[in-house]
């Protein structure tokens, strides 16, 4: 099979379309997917390819799209529900939490949603606070839903292929700013990627960075610089599933280094971080050489015309993380 | 001629006695025809509705009594069980026998069924033992829902059962896309679903009949109106005149009828199923009343008259069954005897050996949670049940 | 006589010059009457309609129409100034400047309005200078918000008008809410609301109708049905005739009129505000058309037909309201030209003022999140505003 | 004024029924709140005194309830809304955390929205997986919202008070299971709780323990006992409010015993504990003698059958974590 090229929107729609064409039951569903494509178009051609029964254009009503999604998967399809932006999930809150992830264990295992809930979020693209939600860190607690985020083309197509199969509800945060910033060649294998895997993007010595989504990219960034210059050694670690997340690769590295930063685009309270921060300490008590930091955005909405700039966390902030957990001391 | 049929009546009037269920302050339904509530017997069982008589024979009407009669029994026990401090939690469902019973017989096994909790006759009537029922009651290990559940809330997907969410109103689009689900696979499988008055206030009602309309599912909503939604009654709940109208907001085929009656829910739900492959979905306001309290939890006395509750008892559907058999000859003193006994000597059995069933054990708490139990969630179970081996 | 009267028309007479207007195959509005669109003119601006026409003098009448042509003006600017990249986003609500503002003048200056995205001229109307418009769509740091929100969400509290909530029919029970507890208090303010065709499918809209039913709270809804949300045609939206009957579901009143005919909307706002205090609720559905793209990142090609357009374009609000002056003898093309260059030049400068503006402060985002900061915010603020000196 | 001896439960009431006869802006509202007096009774007799305008029972909508509150809000009223158990907040979410909290953000401090939002919650009554559930963390991500968890009378009383005098909204966490089992005398004299303030309820020297809400108690116990048999010293904090937490009472504490354990009804992965953990190991890292310890519920649904006894963190769970706390060695 030969690669081809294609951007993170691109490798999402490839994921999807394999699916609907391998599974008769894979169906996608969501405001504006179907005939338009998708207001980022990201099902470009998938209703003209597999019928507007299979992609499907539903009114706008998140709750009701979920919801419906979740009778759905009881019924034996496998749903892909594309939510127009993360910022307008929350509607669906109490569907995605305490019925699609509910409905296997308070059937007492008769029953299952498989179902994926797509979940565009970040910042970057001047979007405003609804519109650059960072969600996932709300569908943590208690329990129940697995939650991907891919923040490459290839992690892309393959977890959407990935969630797609799994037999329980998944929830996909897809990286708005890069859906058409970055690209890469991608064997459309239909290979799923391995969920609860973590990637070792640079490895280091001196400072494990655990992160995940586009800021990801900001992080290797600093990574390369700093060796460049001669300066801290740090190895990144794109965490790709936060339910569950990879504890071995995480405390691998945390106790080669000592020290750890977090690094994600959510508000700081309970956003990841606290739980990772929380289980590392617990776990790598004797290794740690420094506090574990957290670099986020402030718990304020994000702002419309500066919020990409002075909100949004970035690799100058992260530096200035790696240069304080490097100097720290009792 | 008319008169000569006992089960006849004559249209339009006065039962002689029904008396203030005629058309009482709080029941409405000796009113039925003025207020579109389609009926095929009156309180005296006659056959004077404006709903032609549905076309089952001997053994059915007997068979749904029965079965009316069990489900009543069950509650009378449920409530002594849940009194005595038995059974934890109860939900009554007295006077409220006729709408599930009647819409389930409707409806075929192949079916599918989204349950409230007012409703243990689906599942009998579905071929679930008696003993299920208690041992779900219980709380016990070996129920469909391994002890996870409130009791009443019940579900089997051997029977294509599928429990309700707890939510009140949550599953009614669950319901909705299951059935929608089945139409885009091509399966002839129908759906039905009950829920109560309270519930269709939430947007779930509103989702679902909207997606109704426009996807147009085999489906049939019973919107079990029974005045209250535990202290609240209709009339804070919406300023609709009907719930059933409410369906004309999404196009959705829409209908009344007397919940008390369980010959016109069935040939109201029977209407609707038939329709449901051709013309999708029908939402059905079966209009009835709860005798009982709310839940063993309840108080009626804070908030409803005592006239009410006796005034919808001259209309209850157990009673209006009988005389209904009574007339066609299909049933009498001795049999009716025969059957409570029956029941109560089943129930004595269920409850006895459902009682003696097993507790769950602390590690399956831990089941069900995903397909393939992930690392974090057997971290957990190990560490707790390390904790408990050493609890008193 | 009315024949003598250019004004009047031949009621249900094919208008002479409409062309697919007069009932075209995507444009309901030549067809009015059948389809209960309410109306005052037709599209040749002639007092056609059903509807009685307003009392509104010369005076009323001209300034809403040059509301309407800077409304207008507004729209072609920002577009403009979106894909020239000097504005980040652009909501266009070019052939809607028919409801907002008429519905605007209908209400008095106390009452207050929850806005919805496409509504500028509601501001202008209650007294909002238009550089504070432009600096809302610049994002800068003097305009209400501070800057934090996208482009055309707009509101000011002195004005009496609450910006929405970004989530679309989120913000109508709000509405609802606002004006129960006006009534609550006992205070004779009035509430009007505007929402979409694709608003109505949320759970929100089922609520506030609901509510409202219930405890009548003075409150006039107007559900803009522009004929698509996003990319989706109302009948994907809903399988429901019309958007206005939804409001038999709950007993609250309901209208449908032609929202391409200011006088139209005026009438029925007027009539509904007017009833309000006694009368509690009325839902409005208003026909129109959105003529322009859904936002700056719209592409309509992929998926309406370029004649749906056209057909609209017939009707368009500005024209219809023109033509109607005309015949009245308010307005020719002098007044005409001039108005156009007097609403370009204020913009000119407005938009001169506007973008000289500074963008607001980081350290500003930290405000407003409480009245007053918790410790957290001010050590993340101190934190954050620490690492940005440093930065490049 | 002579103390009058109160359950929680008429605490509560007692708290709403001072508000709303000081300020006639106060109304409370929710489902079977009014002519009934709430399904746990809470809120008896206050329709009869202050009437059905202000005491209003509403349709079977926790969505259009938070909702229209909103909107009471920014009109002027202060609307105390009951949701009448806490695993029914959740269709309610959007409008809590992005409408309640963001309308003096997003219109750029023009309007507000001081309400309470009532949350009973809290397991030991044998509920079930809906009428047991524990909140409260759900609601601190993104910031906006403050929380405040009373586990007495006393503070039942006051925080109410607090909570509805406070400019911004609030979420009040009642702990149900203590609703009639806890009673004291309470001087009914309208000073409310302050907001931010944790209470030591045990003085110690070995571990502190920083709890909330009815779990409380048992916490007490274990120190109380493990004082009496000459065991470790537990100090006992119970934070009261969530946001804002007291970092300066936490920290003090942390500073002097070097162990800490979290203990909270809510399952664990970012329960609140893991923001707490987070936080104090970044600001007292150098003071930890041992790891922080979270005991919690899993994340797994609230079982109905077995889980007040063994789903539910309680005492003998309490005890192993001190002592793994005081047997930790590197
Ligand atoms: C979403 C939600 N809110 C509140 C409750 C608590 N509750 C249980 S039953 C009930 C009333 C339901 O009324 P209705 O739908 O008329 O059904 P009925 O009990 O009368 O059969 C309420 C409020 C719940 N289970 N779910
Ligand atoms: C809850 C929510 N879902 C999705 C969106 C994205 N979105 C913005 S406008 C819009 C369409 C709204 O349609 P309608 O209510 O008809 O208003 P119109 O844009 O036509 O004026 C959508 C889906 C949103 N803002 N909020
Ligand atoms: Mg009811
Ligand atoms: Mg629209």
């Amino acid at each position: 099979m030969t690669p081809r090229k294609l951007n993170v929107m691109e490798a999402i729609s490839a994921g999807m379309a394999h699916e609907l064409e391998t599974d008769p039951n894979v169906v996608l569903m969501g405001e504006d997917v179907g005939q338009a494509g998708g207001i980022f178009r990201t099902s470009t051609g998938l209703q003209q390819r597999f019928g507007s029964s299979r992609v499907i254009d539903t009114p706008l009503d998140e709750k009701g799209i979920v919801a419906h999604a979740v009778g759905m998967a009881l019924y034996g399809l496998k749903p892909i529900v594309e939510i127009q932006f993360s910022g307008f999930i929350h509607d669906a809150f109490e569907h995605i939490m305490f019925c699609a992830t509910r409905y296997r264990w308070a059937s007492g295992g008769q029953y299952s949603c498989p179902m994926v809930i797509r979940s565009p979020s970040y910042g970057g693209i001047k979007g405003g606070f609804w519109h650059s939600q960072s969600c996932e860190a709300f569908f943590v607690h208690h329990g129940g839903l697995k939650i991907l985020v891919p923040s490459t083309p290839e992690d892309a197509y393959r977890m959407m292929i990935a969630a797609v199969r799994d037999p329980d509800p998944v929830l996909l945060v897809e990286p708005v700013p890069l859906y058409r910033a970055m690209s890469s060649e991608i064997v459309l294998d239909g290979e799923p990627a391995e969920i609860g895997r973590a990637e070792v993007v640079r490895e280091g010595s001196d400072v494990t960075v655990l992160t995940y989504g586009p800021i990801r990219h900001q992080a290797t960034a600093v990574a390369d610089e700093l060796a460049a210059d001669g300066g801290a050694s740090i190895e990144v670690i794109d965490l790709r599933t936060l339910i569950p997340f990879d504890i071995d690769s995480i405390l691998r590295s945390v106790k080669k280094t000592g020290r750890v930063i977090v690094v994600h685009e959510a508000p700081l309270s309970l956003g990841f971080g606290a739980e990772l921060a929380a289980v590392i300490q617990e776990k790598a008590f004797g290794y740690l050489h420094t506090p574990i930091l957290r670099v986020t955005a402030p718990d304020v909405p994000y702002h419309f015309s500066i919020g990409d700039e002075y909100y949004r966390p970035n690799a100058h902030r992260i530096r200035l993380a790696v240069q304080r957990a490097m100097e720290f001391e009792f | 001629m008319a008169e000569e049929n006992p089960l006849a009546g004559k249209s339009r009037a006065k039962p002689k006695t029904a008396g203030k269920g005629a058309g009482g302050k709080h029941c409405p339904l000796g009113n039925a025809r003025a207020l579109g509530i389609r009926q095929v017997i009156d309180a005296e069982g006659r056959l004077t509705g404006d709903l032609a008589e549905p076309d089952l024979d001997r053994d059915a009407l007997t068979r749904l009594y029965e079965m009316m009669v069990l489900v009543r029994a069950i509650d009378d026990r449920g409530w002594i069980l849940q009194r005595s401090g038995r059974v934890e939690f109860w939900i009554p469902h007295k006077g409220l026998e006729a709408v599930h019973t009647a819409a389930t017989v409707a409806f075929e096994q192949k079916d599918w069924i989204f349950l409230g909790y007012r409703h243990p006759g689906t599942l009998l009537l579905r071929g679930a033992p008696l003993v299920q029922l208690f041992a779900q009651f219980f709380g016990r290990r070996d129920e469909p829902f391994k002890g996870r559940r409130l009791p009443t809330l019940m579900g089997d997907r051997r029977l294509n059962i599928v429990p309700m969410t707890t939510q009140v109103g949550s599953y009614i689009p669950h319901a909705c896309g299951a059935a929608w689900a089945a139409k885009i696979k091509g399966d002839d499988t129908r759906f039905l679903t009950f829920f109560g008055d309270g519930s269709t206030s939430r947007g779930e009602f509103h989702s679902a009949m909207n997606f109704a309309g426009v996807y147009k599912p085999p489906i049939v909503f019973i919107c079990e109106n029974n005045g209250w939604a535990v202290t609240t009654p209709t009339s804070v709940q919406t300023a609709s005149a009907t719930f059933s109208q409410k369906g004309d907001a999404y196009a959705v085929r829409n209908m009344r009828v007397d919940g008390n009656d369980p010959l016109a829910v069935y040939a109201a739900t029977k209407e609707a199923r038939d329709l449901a492959p051709k013309e999708g979905p029908t939402l059905i306001e079966a209009v009835t009343y709860r005798l009982g309290f709310h839940t063993s939890s309840d108080n009626p006395d804070l908030y409803r008259e005592p006239e009410e509750v006796e005034e919808w008892a001259q209309w209850d559907p157990l009673d209006r069954m009988r005389k209904h058999l009574e007339l066609k000859g299909h049933w009498d003193d001795k049999l009716e005897e025969g059957l409570w006994a029956r029941c109560k000597s089943d129930i004595d059995d269920a409850v006895k050996q459902a009682e003696a069933m097993p507790l769950p054990d602390p590690a399956s708490m831990f089941d069900d949670t995903f397909e393939e139990m992930t690392w974090m969630i057997e971290e957990q179970k190990a560490h707790l049940l390390d904790d408990l081996e050493s609890q008193p």
